[in-house]
């Protein structure tokens, strides 16, 4: 058939090609590919292909390296969500995404968007969603535009999760500068499903209809810049919008239908209309199949009058899918949708042909041959070198910072930490998050890890987010692996086996040469730790060009990291239990102190090389601690990571809110290493653990060559922390502590209503 | 100064889905208000205010609009005519 | 004893409350969906928690519309037993089946969490198992569950014992420290004139199992079982 | 049949506390709008519907706000009246 252009589309002009984005030799390949000119759809539709988001041209041959199998992974990355099993015959699908972009803009909605958006990518792999978890950086929270941010933002995903019935268990939030202009807002979403119940979105057997499902199509979110043409002037820009706004009532509906349609066998394949809507999701599942298809635009439902193909294939509406039904079956899956009050049209069908085609009612508007458009589009090995400048940063010798004077009482300094709003406690944010719908949530929020029960079996699985920007700015390598470390410890901590990882990777631009460095060493350093630590990767996100006018946000990569937990009664929690129980550190302090919360928050220093990952010692650590809960003989486990031994033995003193517990702790075994940096050093591979029978955790740590040594023990609910190291010796009353962890985020963002000041500039998507 | 109320009548942005109004439009037909074609949820806000007169009131307002009270990215504003408060009529 | 637990299309606590009902007690139980007109003939009705249809306008307001309602509805008027819990309550309000209205928090955020309960009338079908000034700690977690009603409306629900549940602080005082939502009086779940309609924001049927750290809702299902098989 | 707009004002019943008129009122205090003395946060629904007339328009969304748009317990309503709607305006 032959394409013509469409009567009203704008000719092709260089500057229409760059203003989509596309430079002249992928303008070259395009030609090649069509040996034509394209039409303005094809413009469109190949711009938003080939853009970073959807083709993952710079970032493909750096991911390749990481490892991605094991007997457990039933599917790695390439898929909506990645899937493992967790036995008897179940598996669980989890994936993380950014939606920084969006929610920069308009925090609630974006961010909002941004959890639909998950939740739809578990649901179409057959998995019912269990649970939310979010990732979150923002400047500091002095700044009123700040406040704005976080407090849009954290409604946002709160309002989607808790309307959709899904618990949203657990996340991080971190506050710096460095994310002023561009936050991150990475979500990550875990589903549940039987093994012989997993669907792929892969197009399959010809004359299938294809159908558009859910909500109808209006001018939401299409990119391609600011068009000099005629279908798209001034004032058809201004119509269309710059955000998408989510429903999360349809999004619940979606949800409901489309597991029923898995369930009924009427459908072979189906997928959300994410990122470049009907287009991505329709090439993607002809590529993954290797089939031909063709859509007619006209049959898709709009929400607005005169919608062009260009903005029905590219809009970004939310709470829509792609479906691929068997033939003679549309009746049955109209049925299931109408039970939801949800529409279903067909809009295509698989071909045996092998061309991407998409007609306007009679008129063939865009065809490409092959069925691989997503996957035949550039790849780039960009440049990459350190920036000398970090580099310098690194090497400084941040032990010649001369403490302040209040130092002298370190409980001032452990106080002041505590009330830093990275390390204060996020009660403000997950208050907000509906933590226990679904009766599942053994442990939500406010511990190392959450923990979901796996409903009629002993099991349970372990959920964490981690990933710390400004190790990974000092020192991209190790920050990587500590990004896996932590979260394999603090799974390990709630009782759990570390088993896979997705991951979310937020960079500035890649054509950078320093942020690409940043971007190849982080993710081998995450490589590395995944090999050792038995955790692959089944999928994940790249999110570039996170800048704005002040400069690239830290490099910030984040995992999200699932566990399995074998029996419910090994589920252990953070805090300390038990007058009388004794305290046991696994783990060495040393006299590290680069990149460390203390630094950046007392003296407001950026600098000194991260801690050192022995990812063998990490991995020890986790067999040992496990080994020592499988015992029986442990009572809590925290691990240590922001701010320090200080930071996480005060954490586990008032852990439980209404009955705290003191402790005494001597230090004494350490006590050649400086006061702050054994104090509030951030030394990796170390967890806390009371215990009964501390005989019995020193032996599991004895038999994996873990050091291990008992360091005080647990008081009672009026006695203080107090620590001493050889003759230096502090005392923190809990109620000061509690105060300055409890009161910091609620004393900024309670005091008044955020307005939404000046719009910030932001490129990350 | 005199006290006035000046009300702000805050909708959607066209062209942005409006969820809320179209989960009442679909309630209405299934109440039988066959003849409704759309509905646009959005906010009334009524702000008492001392001004020197109802033009300043009414320029007050229209700034607080643009800086807290309507999100100039989803929604668009609109104001009616400041009018005078009667007495002691703040609740 | 059979439970109905009705399924409007945005509920998400129906699986929540059929697993109590079913699971932890052994009771039958069934769905009840929203568009049907037939009750199964179940003798208790369970409105769940959710957002009955999106909710955007008011919580309930549109669920009351729906057909299973008007069944609903009928079998409490004959006297049946209806369980409204958070979103049910807002529904049972919203049709008119119990007093009052619910608005929104009014610190104007969601609140999620486990909050002290103070049984105020122990001698409700719904209560009766439990102690009168027994404290109990169930989950909450709703936008809108600010209780309001005029003043002689809250006068009568004290002065004939429909307070069945009220928020309280950690010394079982209702405070306003102890109220999650500015909820007038702090009331946390009041019983209709008949005595056979309970709505509550607090949700029971997240606290019956100790792995999840409570089962303080427990006595109130096993509560309605003794009366209805008596 | 012609096509009408109706808009309604709905807002909280006087002497209820209204928690987001105070705190849109504290914050336009923050943000020095020292005049404000007092904020009420409504909803503004606007309605079009095919009717005979006018007055047919405004009693079919009178019933509509009766029976769905307020909730009499807590709120007021008030309309506006009905304005013939601009061919092809609905989005
Ligand atoms: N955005 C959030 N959403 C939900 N829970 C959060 C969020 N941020 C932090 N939390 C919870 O607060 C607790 C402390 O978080 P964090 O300090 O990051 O822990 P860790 O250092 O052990 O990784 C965790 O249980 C975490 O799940
Ligand atoms: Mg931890």
């Amino acid at each position: 058939m032959s394409v013509v252009p469409r009567p009203g589309d704008p000719a092709i002009t260089p500057a229409l090609v760059a203003e989509h984005g596309l430079t002249a030799d992928e303008y070259d390949r395009l030609l090649t590919l069509l040996g034509r000119e394209p039409t303005f759809t094809e413009l469109g539709i190949v711009s938003a292909l080939w853009n970073e988001h959807c083709s993952y041209k710079h970032s493909r041959p750096v991911l390749k390296t990481l490892p991605t199998r094991a007997p457990w992974v039933l599917q790695g990355p390439g898929e909506n969500a990645g899937v493992i099993s967790v036995g008897d015959g179940w598996a669980v699908a989890f994936k993380i995404e950014s939606h920084n972009h969006p929610t920069a803009v308009e925090p609630y909605q974006g961010a909002a968007t941004g959890v639909g958006g998950i939740l739809r990518d578990v649901f179409t792999m057959g998995a019912r969603p269990i649970a939310l978890l979010n990732s979150l950086r923002f400047g500091a929270l002095d700044s009123p535009r700040v406040r704005y941010l976080f407090a849009g933002a954290v409604k946002g995903i709160g309002d989607y999760g808790n309307c959709m019935g899904v618990p949203t268990v657990g996340g991080e939030v971190v506050f710096d500068p460095a994310y002023e202009g561009n936050p991150l807002v990475n979500a990550m979403c875990v589903g549940l499903l039987r093994e012989d119940e997993l669907i792929r979105a892969e197009a399959q057997g010809i004359g299938n209809p294809i159908l558009a499902v859910g909500a109808r199509t209006g001018r939401d979110g299409i990119h391609g810049a600011s068009f000099a043409s005629e279908d798209l002037t001034e004032a058809s820009e201004a119509k269309r919008p710059r955000v998408q706004v989510g429903d999360p009532f349809t999004g619940k509906l979606l949800l409901e239908a489309s597991l029923e349609l898995i369930n009924s066998g009427h459908i072979v394949a189906i997928q959300d209309m994410g990122a470049a809507g009907l287009t991505s999701s329709s090439a993607e599942m002809a590529a993954r199949g290797d089939v031909g298809i063709v859509i007619d635009t006209s049959r898709v439902p709009v929400r607005e009058e005169g919608m062009t193909p260009y903005e029905i294939l590219l809009s970004e509406s939310q709470e829509r899918m792609l479906v691929v039904a068997i033939r003679g079956r549309e009746e049955q899956v109209r049925e299931i949708l109408t039970r939801w009050d949800l529409a279903a049209e067909v809009v295509g069908e698989v071909i045996a042909e092998p061309v991407y085609r998409v007609m306007e009612g009679e008129r063939v508007v865009a065809e490409f041959p092959g069925s691989r458009l997503v996957t035949d589009c550039p790849v780039y090995y960009p440049e990459a070198a350190e920036d000398p400048a970090i580099a310098g940063l690194r090497e400084r010798d941040v032990h010649a910072i001369p403490p302040r004077a209040e130092e002298s009482d370190p409980a001032w300094t452990l106080a002041r930490l505590l009330s830093s709003p990275t390390i204060a406690s996020k009660e403000w944010v997950y208050r907000q998050y509906d933590t226990t719908v679904g009766t599942s949530t053994v442990v939500g929020p406010g511990g190392d890890a959450a923990v979901i029960r796996l409903r009629d079996t002993r099991k349970a699985i372990s959920l964490s987010t981690d990933g710390n920007g400004r190790y990974v700015h000092l020192d991209p390598r190790v920050g990587g692996r500590i990004a896996v470390a932590e979260s394999a410890r603090n799974v390990a901590c709630s009782g759990a086996r570390p088993m896979a990882i997705t991951n979310c990777l937020n960079f500035g631009n890649p054509k950078r040469p320093s942020v690409f460095y940043q971007f190849r060493e982080a993710v081998a350093g995450m490589g590395e730790a995944c090999t050792v630590l038995q955790t692959p990767v089944t999928g994940g996100n790249v999110s570039f060009y996170n800048e704005s006018p002040t400069g690239a946000v830290y490099p910030t990569p984040v995992v999200g990291m699932v566990g399995l937990i074998d029996d419910v009664s090994y589920v252990t929690p953070s805090g300390f239990q038990r007058t009388g129980d004794t305290v046991v550190l696994l783990g060495d302090p040393t006299d590290e102190l680069g990149g460390s919360e203390y630094l950046a928050w007392i003296h407001g220093v950026v600098a000194g090389a991260p801690p050192a990952c022995d990812l063998e010692a990490e991995r020890a650590l986790v067999e040992a601690l496990l080994e020592a809960i499988g015992s029986g003989s442990v009572t809590s486990a925290h691990d240590c990571s922001d701010g320090g031994l200080a930071v996480a033995l005060a954490e586990c003193a008032m852990a439980d809110r209404e009955r705290p517990h003191g402790a005494t702790i001597d230090l004494g075994a350490w006590s050649d290493l400086s006061w702050r940096a054994l104090l509030f050093g951030e030394a990796q591979g170390r967890i806390i653990v009371s215990t009964a029978d501390a005989d019995a955790v020193l032996a599991a740590a004895a038999r994996h060559s873990v050091p291990a040594r008992v360091i005080g023990t647990v008081d009672g609910p009026d006695a203080p922390l107090s620590v001493s190291a050889g003759n230096r010796r502090f005392v923190a009353p809990l109620s000061d502590l509690a105060a300055a962890y409890h009161g910091a985020i609620p004393s900024v963002m309670d005091r008044s209503a955020q307005p939404p000041t000046a719009q910030p500039v932001a490129t990350g998507a | 100064m005199t006290s006035f109320t000046v009300a702000v009548r805050i909708v959607p942005r066209r062209g942005l889905l409006d969820p809320q109004g179209k989960a009442v439009a679909d309630a209405l037909h299934s109440l039988d208000f066959a003849g409704v074609q759309d509905v646009r949820v959005g906010r009334y806000i009524v702000v008492s205010l001392r001004a020197d007169n109802a033009e300043a009131a009414e320029a007050d307002v229209r700034r607080m609009c643009e800086q807290l009270l309507a999100n100039p990215v989803t929604e668009d504003f609109e104001l009616e005519n400041a009018r005078p408060l009667a007495a002691g009529a703040t609740s | 004893m059979k439970f109905g637990i009705v399924t409007f299309p945005g509920s998400n606590c129906d699986a929540d409350a059929y697993h109590a009902v079913a699971e932890t007690l052994g009771e039958q139980a069934v769905r009840l969906w929203h568009k049907s007109h037939d009750l199964e003939g179940v003798d208790i009705v369970v409105l769940p928690g959710g957002f009955s249809y999106g909710d955007y306008l008011r919580a309930g307001a549109i669920a009351r519309f729906s057909p299973i309602m008007r069944e609903v509805t009928a079998h409490a008027e004959r006297g049946g037993i209806v369980l409204g819990i958070c979103n049910g309550f807002q529904i049972a309000c919203e049709a008119g089946l119990l007093p009052g209205a619910l608005m929104r928090n009014d610190t104007l955020r969601f609140v999620s969490r486990r909050v002290r309960l103070r049984v105020e009338n122990a001698s409700s079908i719904f209560s009766h198992r439990y102690r009168v000034a027994q404290l109990l700690d169930i989950p909450i977690a709703h936008g809108e569950g600010r209780y309001v009603a005029d003043e002689d409306v809250l006068e009568r629900l004290e002065g004939e014992g429909h307070v069945i549940f009220r928020y309280v602080d950690e010394n079982g005082d209702p405070t306003e420290s102890g109220n999650p939502n500015g909820s007038a009086r702090n009331i946390a779940g009041i019983i209709n004139a008949g005595g056979n309609v309970l709505g509550m924001m607090p949700h029971p049927e997240r606290a019956v199992d100790p792995l999840l750290g409570s089962t303080d809702g427990l006595a109130l299902f096993q509560g309605l079982l003794d009366r209805v098989n008596a």
